[in-house]
Formats: C-alpha cells, sequence, structure tokens
C-alpha cells in the first residue's frame, strides 16, 4: 500500500504550487518549441495547453477510479498481476530517463552559460544531492517549500518584464499563421507534452493529498497557472528579440541579459538562473521521487529512503553518458522526445483507463449475474 | 537513536563527499582578469589576417590612491593598454593574447567594438560570430565602423573619460541630443543582419585633428548590404533614416522663419509607417509623423508669437523634415541597400506575396514611391515672447 | 579517482546494508544489492573511461527508424 | 544491656537503609525509611546523613511544661531567620511555658503541634526520612520531638534574592523594563500579575537527582492544546539526570530536532514576552535557579519578532520586523555572495564598482575565499573576547580590535578593502537579530565553502538545502516555517509583518484549537461607520 510507504501528506493546494513548478522547469525547454514554430508560439502554446488538459483529465480519472492507489498499483489491478508488472517497469525506465534529461538539461545550462569550466558530473551530483535530500525528507517538505518557490519565481519574472518593457515590440509576432501546417502540429505536440510530459509523475502523488475532493480542481488549476506563466514567459521572449530568438540557445535566460537600467541593472541573467535551477530543481525532485517510490512499490520495499542515495548515483553516471553534445540533446527534445512522452504521457494511461472501465463494467456485471 | 545517527552520518558524508570532488574550477580571481574595455578589428596588410587590437583597464596605480593622480602624470600611468595580435580568426587571436598580457581576457564588460573601413568592405560576418557564440560579451554591446583604421579610434586619448573606450561609449549614449547617429547594439545589427532584405548599419567614427588634439568624432552611418559596407549616410540623410525608424528622440531644424531663421528644438517624435501594394502591382510605402517641438533661438526680428507666424514656423519645418527623409530615401536608393526594413513590413503584411516579391527585391526597392506626411506642431516659444527689438507699434 | 569511488560505496553500503541485515529482510536486500552492483559498475566504467551507450540511442531508434513517429 | 544492643541494631539497620536510598537516588519505588520514636536515634540518624557541614543547624531544646525535648534542625542562610525565631522557637519555648498545663495535655500526636502550637505559615508533617532531609536541604525547617515517630517540615525559605531588574539582552524603547530573576517563585509571581485568570494553571516537577531542580510548566487552561501540554510534561519528566542547572538542560533534553543547527524552543527574560505567548496558545517552562523561561512550540518567524512590535504603531512595526530579516539574510548571505560575485560571476558587478574593487584587490596574496574566511574568524575572535571580559573592557576590545586589524591588514594589503566593509556589515547585521546569532554564524560558514567551490550555483544549493531542512522542522507539532511554508494566510498577517492589533481576531491555526479566538471585533468606530 503506497500510505504506509510515505507518511507524509500535502494539501490540495501545496499539490498545485507543485504542478506550478513542474511546469516552470519545462521554461527552458521554449528555445526548442521557438525554433519550430517562430512568431506563431503563443498560438501553439495555446492549443498545446488544450491537448494537455485533455492528458490532465485522463491523469484525474484513473485517480478518481483507484482512489488512494499510485500508479503502479492501478496497473497491478488493471493489467493483473505479470502484465501490471511489466508494466510499471516500463514506467520505472521512463522516470529513469526522465530525470535523467532533467539532470542533463540542467547541467547542460549550468556549463554553457554560468560556469563553463566546471565538469558536468560535478554539478550533477549537487543537484542530485540536494533532490535526494529533499526526497528523504518526504513529500510533505516538498509541499511545504512550493509556495516560497512559486512566489519568487512570479516575484522575478514580473520584476524581469517590467525592465524589458521598454525592449519590447510586438510588430514582431506579424505575420500570424504563414507557418506550414506540420510545424503547428509538431509544436501543439511538444508544448502538450514536454512541460506536462511528465505528469504521469502526479498518479505517484496523488494517493498523497489530503483533500480528495478538491484535488482534481487544484491540479486543472496548478496547471493552468503554469501554462499562463510559460506563455507569459515565451510572449515576452518574442516580443523583445524577435526573429533573433531562433538563433540562440537558452532564450529565456539571454533576453534577461537584454536589461540594462543605467548601468545598475545590466547583467542580471545570473540572479536569474536562479530561478531557472529553482524550477528545474522542482522537476527533476518530482520525478525522482516518483522513481524511487515506483522502484520501491515495484520490488515491494518498507521504505524507499535506502534506495535514493544508490539511484541518485546511477542517475549521475546515466546524465553522463546519455547525450555526447547539445546539438544531440537538443535534435533529442524537439523531434523524439515528443513521440516517446506522447507514448508514455497520454498513450498508456489512456489505454488503461479504457481497459479500467471496460474491466470495471465487466465486473458490475459479473457481480450482479452472480 | 541508533537510526539518527545512521542518518546524520550519511548526510555529513554526501555533504563532504560533494565539496571534495567540486573544487573551484571556475573561480578566477579579480586581480587575475584583464578587463576589456574595447575591441577594434582591422584588416591586416598580409592576405586573409586580421590584427585585433584590445584595450585592457590597466588598474594598478601603486597603491596611490586614484584621485591624488591627477591627469598630470605621464603617459606611463595609462589607465588603459591597447593589446594588437594578428590571427586568421578572432577566437585565435584572442588565445593568443595570453602570450602577451599576463591576465586572461575578460570582456562581459566590454562596451564597443570598432570594424575597420577596409575590413568592412569585404565584410564582417565570419568575425561577428564568435562575439555572438561567446558567453562572455553582452548582447547590448556597441557596434561601430570606424572611417579607416578602428584601432586608431581606440588610441585617442578622450579629455573627460580616462578610457577611450568608456568616452566612446558615453558619446554614443549622448547621441541622443542630436540624434544624427544610428545608435545600433550588437543585438540590433544581428536583427537586420539575418533578415534577408534589412540592410544593416552602423555608425561611423572618425578620427579628428593631430597629435595632442585629436578628438573622436561620430559622422554619419555606414550601410551594409548583407554585412559587406556599400556606402555611407552623412548627418542630414541619419537623420531622415531616424525619422523612418521614429528613433529621433531631439534635435535641431532650422528653418526660415519671417525676418530672418529660427531654430526650433524637436522635443517628440512619433511614426507611422505603413507599406501597400496597389492594385497596379506598384508598391508605396505611407510615412506619417508627428512631431512637437518649440522654438529654440531666432535670428531677425519677426515676431513669431502670432499664430500666423506660428503657422509659417509649422509649414517650413513640414517641408524640412520631409526633405531630410526624402534626402536618405534616395541615398538609400543610390546604394540599393534598403534600410528602412520596407521588404521586412511586406513581408509582415503580405506573407504570400512576400514570396514572389522577394527575388527581386532591390529592384522593387528602386521603384518604391515613398509618401511622406509631417504634422509638427510648435508647442513653446522658451521664457521670451517677442525677440529683443524695440517694439514697433501695432 | 577510482579509489575515491570504492572508499564512498564502502561508506554508503556501510550505512545502509546494517540495519537492512538486523531486520532480516532478505528479499529486499537482494534487490538493494542489485541496484547497488549496477550503481558500482556503472560509476567504475565512467571512472575508467570506457564508453558505454547511451540508453537513449536506443530509445531514438525505435521511434526515428522503428516507427519513424519523428518530425524531422 | 540487650535494649540498648537491640536499639543500636535498629538505628543501623535504618541508617543503612537510608544511605541505600541516597545511592540510588530516582527510582521511583524507594521503601521510605519511617522515623523511630527516640529522638536520640532519629538525631544520630540525621547527622549522620547530612554529615558535619557547618551550615546545617541542629537546635536543641526543652518546650512545653512537660520538659519534651525536640530538636529543629536547618540550613543557615537558606531560611529566614526571622521565622524561626518569631514563628517557631518562640511558641515552642516561650509561650508554652505561660499556657496552663491544661492544652498541655491535649497534646496527644504531631499535628496538635501544628494545629495548636506554630504560627508558622505552611506546615507539613512527615514521617518518612528522605521527605524530611529533601525539605531540610531546600531551606524549610525540620522539627523533630521526642516520642513522637513523625517530624514536622515547616516552610522557612528566605534567602536574599537578586531584585527585579531590567534584563542586560534585549533591552526595550518601549514596554515593560522587568525581567526574570532566579527565584522560580517570583518569575510565577511575575508571571501572574501579566495573566490574573485562574485558568494559568502552574504545576511544578522535581527534576535532576542531585539538584532536585524544581521546574514549572505554566499554561493556560482551555488555551493550549492538550496534547501540547501533555507531551510536554511527558517530555520532562522523562528526564532522568541528576543535574538541572539551567533551562538549557531542559531544552536540550526535551527538543524535537536536536541533531538540527536551528532551535525549535524559544526562551525569553521578560514576563510580558511569556505572557503573550502563553495566550496565543504555547506552554512556558520556567526552571528555579534561572532567568530564562523557555516557551514551546517556537516558530521560526518568531526569532524576528519583539514584544516591542505589538506596542508600537503597526506600520513602523512591519518596518522593523522587514529591516531585521533583511538583516539576519545580510549577516548570513554578505560573505558567501561576495566570495562569489569576486571569484566566480564578476560581470554581476556595475563596470565602475568592478575597477574600484580591482584596484582595491590588487596585490592581495589570498584568493577570496581563504580572505572571507580569515576575516571572518577574526571577527568571531573579537565577538567572543568582547562578550566573555567585563563589560568596559569588552566593548573597547571588539571596537579596538575590529578598526585596527581592518586597517592595517588592508594597508599591508593583505586583504583588499572591500572585504573589510563586507565582514563589517555582517558583523553589525548579525547583532540585529540576537536569537539566531548561533544559527546565522554556522549557516554563513557552510555557505562560504559552497560559494567557495561553486560559486552562486553552490549558495542556491546551501540555501536549498537549508530551506529544505527548516520545512521539515516541526516544533512541538507546529511547523516551524508555519505562516510561509504550509501557507497559513490567517497567520500571515502577524508573520512577516504586523497587521493593527484589531485585525488579529484570531490566536495563530493549529496553537489553540479550542478557542481560537483572541477578541470579538474591537474595530475601532471611525473605520466601522465613517459616515457618522
Amino acid at each position: 500500500m503506497a500510505t504506509n510507504l510515505e507518511k507524509g501528506r500535502i494539501s490540495g493546494k501545496q499539490l498545485m504550487f507543485i504542478v506550478f513548478c513542474y511546469i516552470q522547469g519545462g521554461a527552458l525547454l521554449s528555445g526548442s518549441i521557438v525554433n519550430i514554430t517562430k512568431q506563431d508560439t503563443w498560438v501553439v502554446i495555446v492549443t498545446g495547453f488544450t491537448v494537455a488538459l485533455f492528458i490532465a483529465w485522463i491523469m484525474v480519472q484513473l485517480a478518481k477510479s483507484f482512489p488512494d492507489k499510485t500508479l503502479i498499483e492501478i496497473n497491478e489491478l488493471v493489467f493483473g498481476k505479470i502484465g501490471g508488472n511489466i508494466i510499471s517497469l516500463l514506467y520505472v525506465l521512463y522516470f529513469f530517463l526522465l530525470t535523467t534529461l532533467d539532470i542533463d538539461n540542467l547541467t547542460s545550462f549550468i556549463t554553457g552559460f554560468v560556469m563553463p569550466n566546471t565538469p558536468d558530473t560535478a554539478i550533477a551530483l549537487v543537484f542530485t544531492f540536494v533532490c535526494g535530500y529533499a526526497i528523504y525528507k518526504g513529500i510533505n517538505v516538498i509541499g511545504r517549500c512550493s509556495f516560497l518557490v512559486v512566489l519568487l519565481t512570479i516575484v522575478t519574472i514580473l520584476f524581469n518584464s517590467f525592465l524589458l518593457i521598454k525592449d519590447m515590440n510586438f510588430n514582431n509576432f506579424l505575420p500570424m499563421f504563414s507557418l506550414p501546417f506540420m510545424d503547428y502540429v509538431h509544436g501543439t505536440h511538444l508544448t502538450a507534452v514536454a512541460p506536462f510530459g511528465g505528469s504521469i509523475c502526479f498518479l505517484m502523488i496523488f494517493p498523497f493529498v489530503k483533500e480528495k475532493k478538491h484535488m482534481a480542481k487544484y491540479f486543472y488549476l496548478g496547471g493552468a497557472i503554469g501554462f499562463l506563466l510559460f506563455l507569459f514567459i515565451v510572449v515576452r521572449d518574442w516580443a523583445v528579440l524577435g526573429t533573433v530568438a531562433t538563433y540562440m540557445a537558452g532564450v529565456t535566460y539571454q533576453v534577461v541579459g537584454l536589461v540594462d537600467v543605467s548601468d545598475l541593472f545590466t547583467r542580471l541573467e545570473v540572479l536569474y538562473s536562479i530561478i531557472l535551477v529553482l524550477g528545474l530543481f522542482y522537476t527533476a525532485t518530482i520525478e525522482f521521487y516518483s522513481l524511487t517510490l515506483s522502484i520501491a512499490q515495484v520490488f515491494k520495499a518498507k521504505t524507499y529512503k535506502p534506495y535514493i542515495f544508490i539511484i541518485g548515483i546511477i542517475l549521475i553516471c546515466l546524465s553522463n553518458i546519455i547525450f555526447s553534445s547539445v546539438s544531440e540533446h537538443s535534435y533529442f527534445t524537439a523531434n523524439i522526445d515528443p513521440a516517446f512522452l506522447g507514448f508514455f504521457a497520454a498513450l498508456l494511461p489512456a489505454i488503461t483507463l479504457v481497459i479500467a472501465s471496460v474491466r470495471g463494467a465487466k465486473k458490475k456485471q459479473g457481480s450482479e449475474i452472480v | 537513536m541508533k537510526n539518527s545517527i545512521g542518518k546524520m552520518l550519511k548526510i555529513c558524508l554526501s555533504l563532504l563527499l560533494c565539496l571534495a570532488l567540486s573544487g573551484c574550477w571556475n573561480s578566477r580571481e579579480l586581480d587575475s582578469l584583464a578587463i576589456v574595455m574595447g575591441y577594434a578589428i582591422d584588416k591586416s596588410d598580409e592576405e586573409g589576417l586580421v590584427d585585433m587590437t584590445a584595450q585592457v583597464a590597466v588598474l594598478s596605480d601603486g597603491g596611490s590612491s586614484d584621485n591624488s593622480s591627477s591627469s598630470s602624470n605621464t603617459a606611463s600611468s595609462e589607465a588603459y593598454w591597447n593589446i594588437t595580435r594578428t590571427g586568421s580568426s578572432i577566437f585565435t587571436i584572442l588565445r593568443d593574447y595570453t602570450h602577451e598580457s599576463s591576465r586572461k581576457l575578460y570582456s562581459p564588460h566590454n562596451q564597443v567594438i570598432i570594424f575597420g573601413n577596409d575590413l568592412a568592405k569585404n565584410g564582417i560576418r565570419d568575425y561577428l560570430d564568435f562575439f555572438l557564440r561567446d558567453h562572455e560579451t553582452r548582447l547590448n554591446v556597441w557596434i561601430l565602423v570606424a572611417k579607416d583604421k578602428a584601432s586608431d579610434i581606440l588610441d585617442v586619448k578622450p579629455k573627460l573619460e580616462k578610457i577611450p573606450a568608456i568616452g566612446l561609449s558615453d558619446l554614443i549614449e549622448d547621441q541622443k541630443a542630436t540624434s544624427e547617429t544610428v545608435q545600433i547594439r550588437i543585438r540590433d545589427f544581428l536583427e537586420r543582419l539575418i533578415s534577408d532584405t534589412t540592410a544593416s548599419i552602423a555608425p561611423l567614427v572618425e578620427v579628428i585633428g593631430e597629435g595632442k588634439d585629436q578628438i573622436v568624432e561620430m559622422s554619419g552611418t555606414a550601410v551594409f548590404k548583407q554585412d559587406k559596407l556599400v556606402g555611407e549616410l552623412n548627418k542630414t540623410e541619419t537623420r531622415g533614416l531616424l525619422w523612418v525608424l521614429s528613433k529621433v528622440n531631439s534635435g535641431i531644424i532650422t528653418v526660415e522663419a519671417p525676418g530672418g531663421t529660427a531654430d526650433l528644438e524637436i522635443v517628440s517624435t512619433e511614426t507611422q509607417v505603413n507599406v501597400e501594394i496597389l492594385d497596379d502591382g506598384s508598391i508605396t510605402a505611407h510615412v506619417k509623423i508627428t512631431e512637437s517641438g518649440n522654438i529654440g533661438s531666432q535670428t531677425g526680428s519677426g515676431d513669431l508669437s502670432k499664430t500666423d507666424n506660428v503657422k509659417i514656423l509649422e509649414q517650413n519645418m513640414n517641408d524640412a523634415i520631409t526633405a531630410e527623409v526624402f534626402s536618405a530615401v534616395e541615398k538609400a536608393k543610390e546604394l540599393d541597400a534598403d534600410i528602412f526594413g520596407f521588404g521586412d513590413m511586406f513581408y509582415k503584411k503580405y506573407p504570400q506575396q512576400w514570396k514572389s516579391m522577394k527575388e527581386n527585391w532591390d529592384e522593387l526597392f528602386n521603384e518604391i514611391k515613398v509618401e511622406v506626411e509631417v504634422d509638427a506642431k510648435l508647442r513653446g516659444s522658451g521664457r521670451i515672447v517677442k525677440p529683443a527689438y524695440p517694439a514697433e507699434e501695432e | 579517482m577510482i579509489i575515491f569511488l570504492i572508499i564512498v560505496f564502502a561508506i554508503i553500503a556501510l550505512i545502509n546494508v546494517p540495519p537492512l541485515i538486523r531486520e532480516k529482510q532478505w528479499r529486499e536486500l537482494t534487490v538493494y544489492s542489485g541496484f547497488f552492483a549496477l550503481a558500482v559498475t556503472l560509476s567504475m566504467l565512467l571512472a575508467l573511461g570506457v564508453d558505454i551507450p547511451s540508453p537513449i540511442k536506443g530509445v531514438q531508434y525505435i521511434i526515428k527508424d522503428v516507427l519513424h513517429l519523428n518530425y524531422k | 544491656m540487650l535494649k540498648f544492643i537491640f536499639s543500636k541494631i535498629k538505628t543501623n539497620t535504618a541508617l543503612k537503609k537510608i544511605k541505600a536510598i541516597q545511592a540510588n537516588q530516582g527510582q521511583k519505588d524507594q521503601p521510605s525509611v519511617k522515623l523511630l520514636r527516640s529522638l536520640d536515634k532519629n538525631l544520630t540518624i540525621f547527622k549522620e546523613v547530612l554529615g558535619e557541614s557547618n551550615d546545617i543547624i541542629t537546635r536543641e531544646f526543652i518546650c512545653g511544661q512537660t520538659q519534651m525535648k525536640a530538636v529543629l534542625i536547618y540550613v543557615d542562610g537558606l531560611t529566614n531567620v526571622a521565622v524561626i525565631n518569631e514563628n517557631i522557637m518562640k511558641p515552642l519555648m516561650y509561650d508554652s511555658k505561660l499556657t496552663d498545663s491544661k492544652n498541655e495535655a491535649k497534646i496527644k500526636n504531631i499535628n496538635d503541634f501544628k494545629e495548636i502550637m506554630l504560627s508558622a505559615g505552611d506546615v507539613k508533617d512527615s514521617d518518612a526520612f528522605d521527605e524530611l532531609i529533601n525539605g531540610c536541604m531546600s531551606g524549610d525547617s525540620v522539627l523533630l520531638i521526642d516520642g513522637f515517630s513523625s517530624g514536622l517540615i515547616i516552610s522557612s525559605r528566605g534567602w536574599d534574592m537578586r531584585a527585579v531588574e531590567t534584563p542586560q539582552t534585549g533591552s526595550v524603547v518601549r514596554g515593560p523594563r522587568e525581567g526574570f530573576t532566579e527565584n522560580m517563585r517570583t518569575n510565577t509571581a511575575l508571571i501572574r500579575r501579566k495573566i490574573k485568570d485562574p485558568a494559568l494553571k502552574l504545576e511544578v516537577l522535581k527534576i535532576g537527582r542531585k539538584t532536585q531542580t524544581n521546574v514549572c510548566i505554566a499554561h493556560i487552561e482551555g488555551v493550549a492544546n492538550p496534547g501540547l501540554i501533555k507531551e510536554v510534561k511527558d517530555r520532562i519528566s522523562k528526564i532522568d539526570t541528576d543535574a538541572i542547572l539551567e533551562s538549557g538542560y531542559i531544552e536540550q533534553y526535551i527538543e524535537d530536532a536536536p541533531f538540527s543547527i536551528f532551535a525549535t524552543i524559544g526562551y525569553s527574560e521578560k514576563p510580558d514576552v511569556i505572557a503573550s505567548r502563553l495566550l496565543s496558545g504555547a506552554v512556558a517552562i520556567i526552571v528555579d535557579g534561572t532567568p530564562i523561561v523557555l516557551t514551546a512550540p517556537l516558530l521560526f518567524i518568531e526569532n524576528f519578532q519583539t514584544s516591542e512590535d505589538y506596542y508600537m504603531r503597526p506600520y513602523f512595526a512591519s518596518v522593523l520586523r522587514l529591516l531585521r530579516i533583511l538583516s539576519f539574510a545580510i549577516s548570513v548571505l554578505a560573505p558567501p555572495v561576495y566570495v562569489a560575485l569576486v571569484s566566480f560571476h564578476q560581470e554581476l558587478i556595475p563596470t565602475p564598482l568592478l575597477f574600484t574593487m580591482a584596484k582595491a584587490m590588487e596585490g592581495t596574496p589570498f584568493p577570496a575565499v581563504i580572505e572571507a574566511a580569515v576575516m571572518l574568524l577574526t571577527y568571531e575572535i573579537l565577538r567572543e573576547a568582547g562578550i566573555r571580559l567585563p563589560k568596559p573592557i569588552g566593548q573597547a576590545i571588539s571596537i579596538v580590535g575590529a578598526l585596527v586589524m581592518g586597517q592595517s591588514a588592508v594597508s599591508a594589503g593583505l586583504v583588499g578593502a572591500p572585504m573589510v566593509i563586507v565582514v563589517a556589515i555582517t558583523a553589525v547585521s548579525s547583532f540585529v537579530v540576537p536569537d539566531q546569532a548561533d544559527s546565522g554564524a554556522i549557516m554563513r560558514w557552510l555557505l562560504l565553502i559552497l560559494a567557495g567551490a561553486m560559486g552562486g550555483f553552490g549558495i542556491t544549493m546551501g540555501l536549498l538545502i537549508v530551506l529544505i531542512h527548516l520545512a521539515s522542522l516541526e516544533s512541538f507539532g507546529m511547523p516551524y516555517l508555519s505562516p510561509l511554508a504550509p501557507m497559513r494566510p490567517a497567520d500571515l498577517k502577524d508573520s512577516v509583518i504586523r497587521a493593527p492589533l484589531w485585525l488579529m481576531k484570531t490566536r495563530p491555526t493549529g496553537m489553540a484549537r479550542q478557542n481560537p479566538t483572541r477578541q470579538k471585533d474591537n474595530t475601532p468606530s471611525k473605520i466601522k461607520n465613517p459616515t457618522k
């Protein structure tokens, strides 16, 4: 049972803040989306959000039909003993890759911009240790810190945008809807899946939410605010940079570098990198948490605590070997990732839901007949 | 109790572990940095090579505090040091500097990048590439083109500042007062460079005078086709360009006035440009400029406070502004470089037709009909209403 | 570098394994040592500079070459 | 002869038993040794147990017409001699002679003595040796009378105590100046004077085998959560050590997270602070012999709140509170951020400032990290010297030390001038929040090492670890970062800023579940109906 593995409980509001912070981790991905759909990125984000809402709806239905059950237990219930375990193992691998991608995202960001000649492993080590420490303390600690991180993120982003207003020029968006249709499909797919791709992790977290009734409401609300801020960031970046954005890596980071207020508030982007790191920290922690929890459940362990540091080391080694260059990483994120995330985040849960409802209906009939 | 000690041990161990491992790769002490304030890149004598001058701020003045060493001391304790190296590409030169300078060059505080005239002539794209790619350069660095050799610009010792590069960057910032120079940062230059049709522009700077009283002066704009220098605009043509780009902040226009001339100060301006493709296929660009200013000074005895005189002045101002804009348009057509960005505006407004217009945009640009409509308002005339002449009876 | 890794792994094992043995959870001990072995081999190979094929190549192969679901 | 031998054996066995009790004190179910009938035997046992220390006085006298032998044992210095002379000796020796022998006959057992003869206040009778000894040791006087098998413990405490003065630390501009003293009774009286409600319950426990310290647990019935009171009492009564000399002992034994660098139990020397915490549902622990009174639970935000905030008008109080939080942040972050700026992210420094700093740092031999560490070390040494030395010299040492060392270090070119400024700012701002000085100092060192190793990224990770640790802390069931981390909007009005008093209707959530409302509705009339 999940509830004896993890004692901590989080409130509905905290779930909302966690979802918001989780999506902020994807803010760094906006670079790949902007490259595809240039000036119509905002359209793509809106459509992507609607698709993401649909995926969220699947998650919520699954959570509703199996209250207090984590993803692993749902799989066992739906696919039976053996099938459930195989699919759970698949999910464990998926969480492994998801967390490694995030850690690699962070290390390439830090070594790319903030500290160029620090080896990746050192940064990955410290970062994974901190994530491990947060998980070691349990889910309610992650819930408690989320409000402070949300506050910090929103205040900084608004402050930066305020300073950038004079650089914004809104006819960068002008040639509307002049891109080939496939780009829009690609962009929508990427937005729907990239920041929200990991929402499957929340199936591991739903059993620990105290208020069962409003859980869905808070989950959607967190997603909506997260996407709104994500949209705001992308629109601001494009308004300031225009087509130059497609030539840049780490768009949101570079844009803050343009702030120039009388040589006092210049070159602020290192401060902004703290916010990006916090966002990525939350994404990685949630994925690392669901990874450890799912491993503990698949292997029927008593507590998940001893596994944290071992899996952390495996993650560090993986993040070292996963991509040999940044261009490989960006190619993967732009083209292969949507399908990969799409399968695990949307297709598999949908299948589980369908089978669950079919079996549910059969059982109900079954009980009537007998 | 036993369990918590185990937990504690694990946490301390991990902390130790990651600290010992990390070391401090990326830390560089402040006094181990050669802070670069400006770069100047010139075409070197040998074929295909480039010599680059980096202006490094020299800070150590032997413990004597800064304000006591007045400018009287000899050149030896200059506040800057220009290092020149030659090489095939910017990056190799930068690394090459370490042979000469004891400290590694540190360029986030770089203010200015100046390109020599002859280098600009045969293309600066591949020299810009390093600056765009390096994480140390700021995106709001000024781009300049020298009338002839860029390194001479950095050798001129400014009168008010200690380091020429800072003097230069303040000079560019002050151009707002006369708005006869284009203020281009590396970001704006890049924006124009990557657009297919808009021509990149950069302010021109030259050294005037000899020996001790050499000064640096801004003199018009350099016009690039893609990334090759093709021509120059003088001051009035630059002002015309700025009118179209609605980047005129203030400045003086001298016009005819009843009984002499009058200098009118521009206070605030607003320009809207909309482009049309007329049904007969010809393209027009309608430039609407609204401007408000006040009377700066006046020669002659005309009483400018009368409303009809003011009307005359406003009309003269309209004509003067229109003349400036047309002079800029003529020069642009002569160099057939679309410095106004009309091409982009057409792309934004007519994306489908733009595909066909893009190929022969140069001819199209030549035939473009530019209509200028100026609505100038004179708001005030300063503290005195009539010029200092004995009052005439009405 | 390798000696350092060995020390680290020894300490981690020292902390996590005794409680498991004391509480006689053999099942969990086997799983834990499985992951432990994986972590040790991975980091040793990395420390020795052996080039390990990245799992993402596998995913990329399936999605790109087998299912042709990639965009570009 | 036989009787003599037999009584000898009896006294020896009693003596051996008492010795046994003395040896393993503290075990609860000790067979208490009973008093014997004859006075001489009791006296020899007492003398044997109490030993020959010269401050223990045994006064033998004859009382009453029937010439009963009696003895009074008390510790000189702990007892109030006036009480002994007036209320005990005088009635027994003098008045008993005057009264007629009629009521003398009535005295059958020891209680009659208590009712008729003695005029002292609190008199208890007991026949167990260890009770008598404890009473004698804690300042009461013990009366033994020949022929009676139980003695009287007459409360005659009264040693010279320190008067109620203004506490040295935490001087206040506005608000009461009185501080607690070492005597528990005065302290409880000071609190009683603040809270005159009978619901204020005081329970005394005796902790510490050797010291027998009185630990009083004060709470307000109906306000403090019953669970909290039970928890505090359990933890305190579980303490089984031989000495409790200061409330700090109790704090370390019963606190929630002994390994954390942050204190989860608050302390204060001022009755009004303790009273306000009691009223908001906390439990106060008053330990005899120390003016420092503990309160539990403690929230992290309460370290930045002083009693003065509630006496001042709200605006300036909120500004002061934000200032305290800011200065705590400066005192912890200034050196690490400076090191990160100078060694890692030089581009963050505006250009003109960069020149002056580079010029000042020219030629300093050490990297910024070492420089910062050395300067911080000297600062800590100076601060400690300043405190430990007697007041006037202490002040002089710390100021002179700081100035001379800073200046000479700079002129000798060992340390850059900005570094001295940064350390000075850190020193000054760490005095603004004295209760957090200890955890601030430790955090400062950890972040400094991280900043030296990984610059801005290191600091971010360090702060994240601290944030996670703080969020996981709980003080007696109350989350440590309560109004912010678990986000309780109702409490936000009294956390970082202080809303006007008439707005604060409820007590902090979770503290007083039974009656959370503090005041009904005293919004000033001007606001309630502005039109009138």
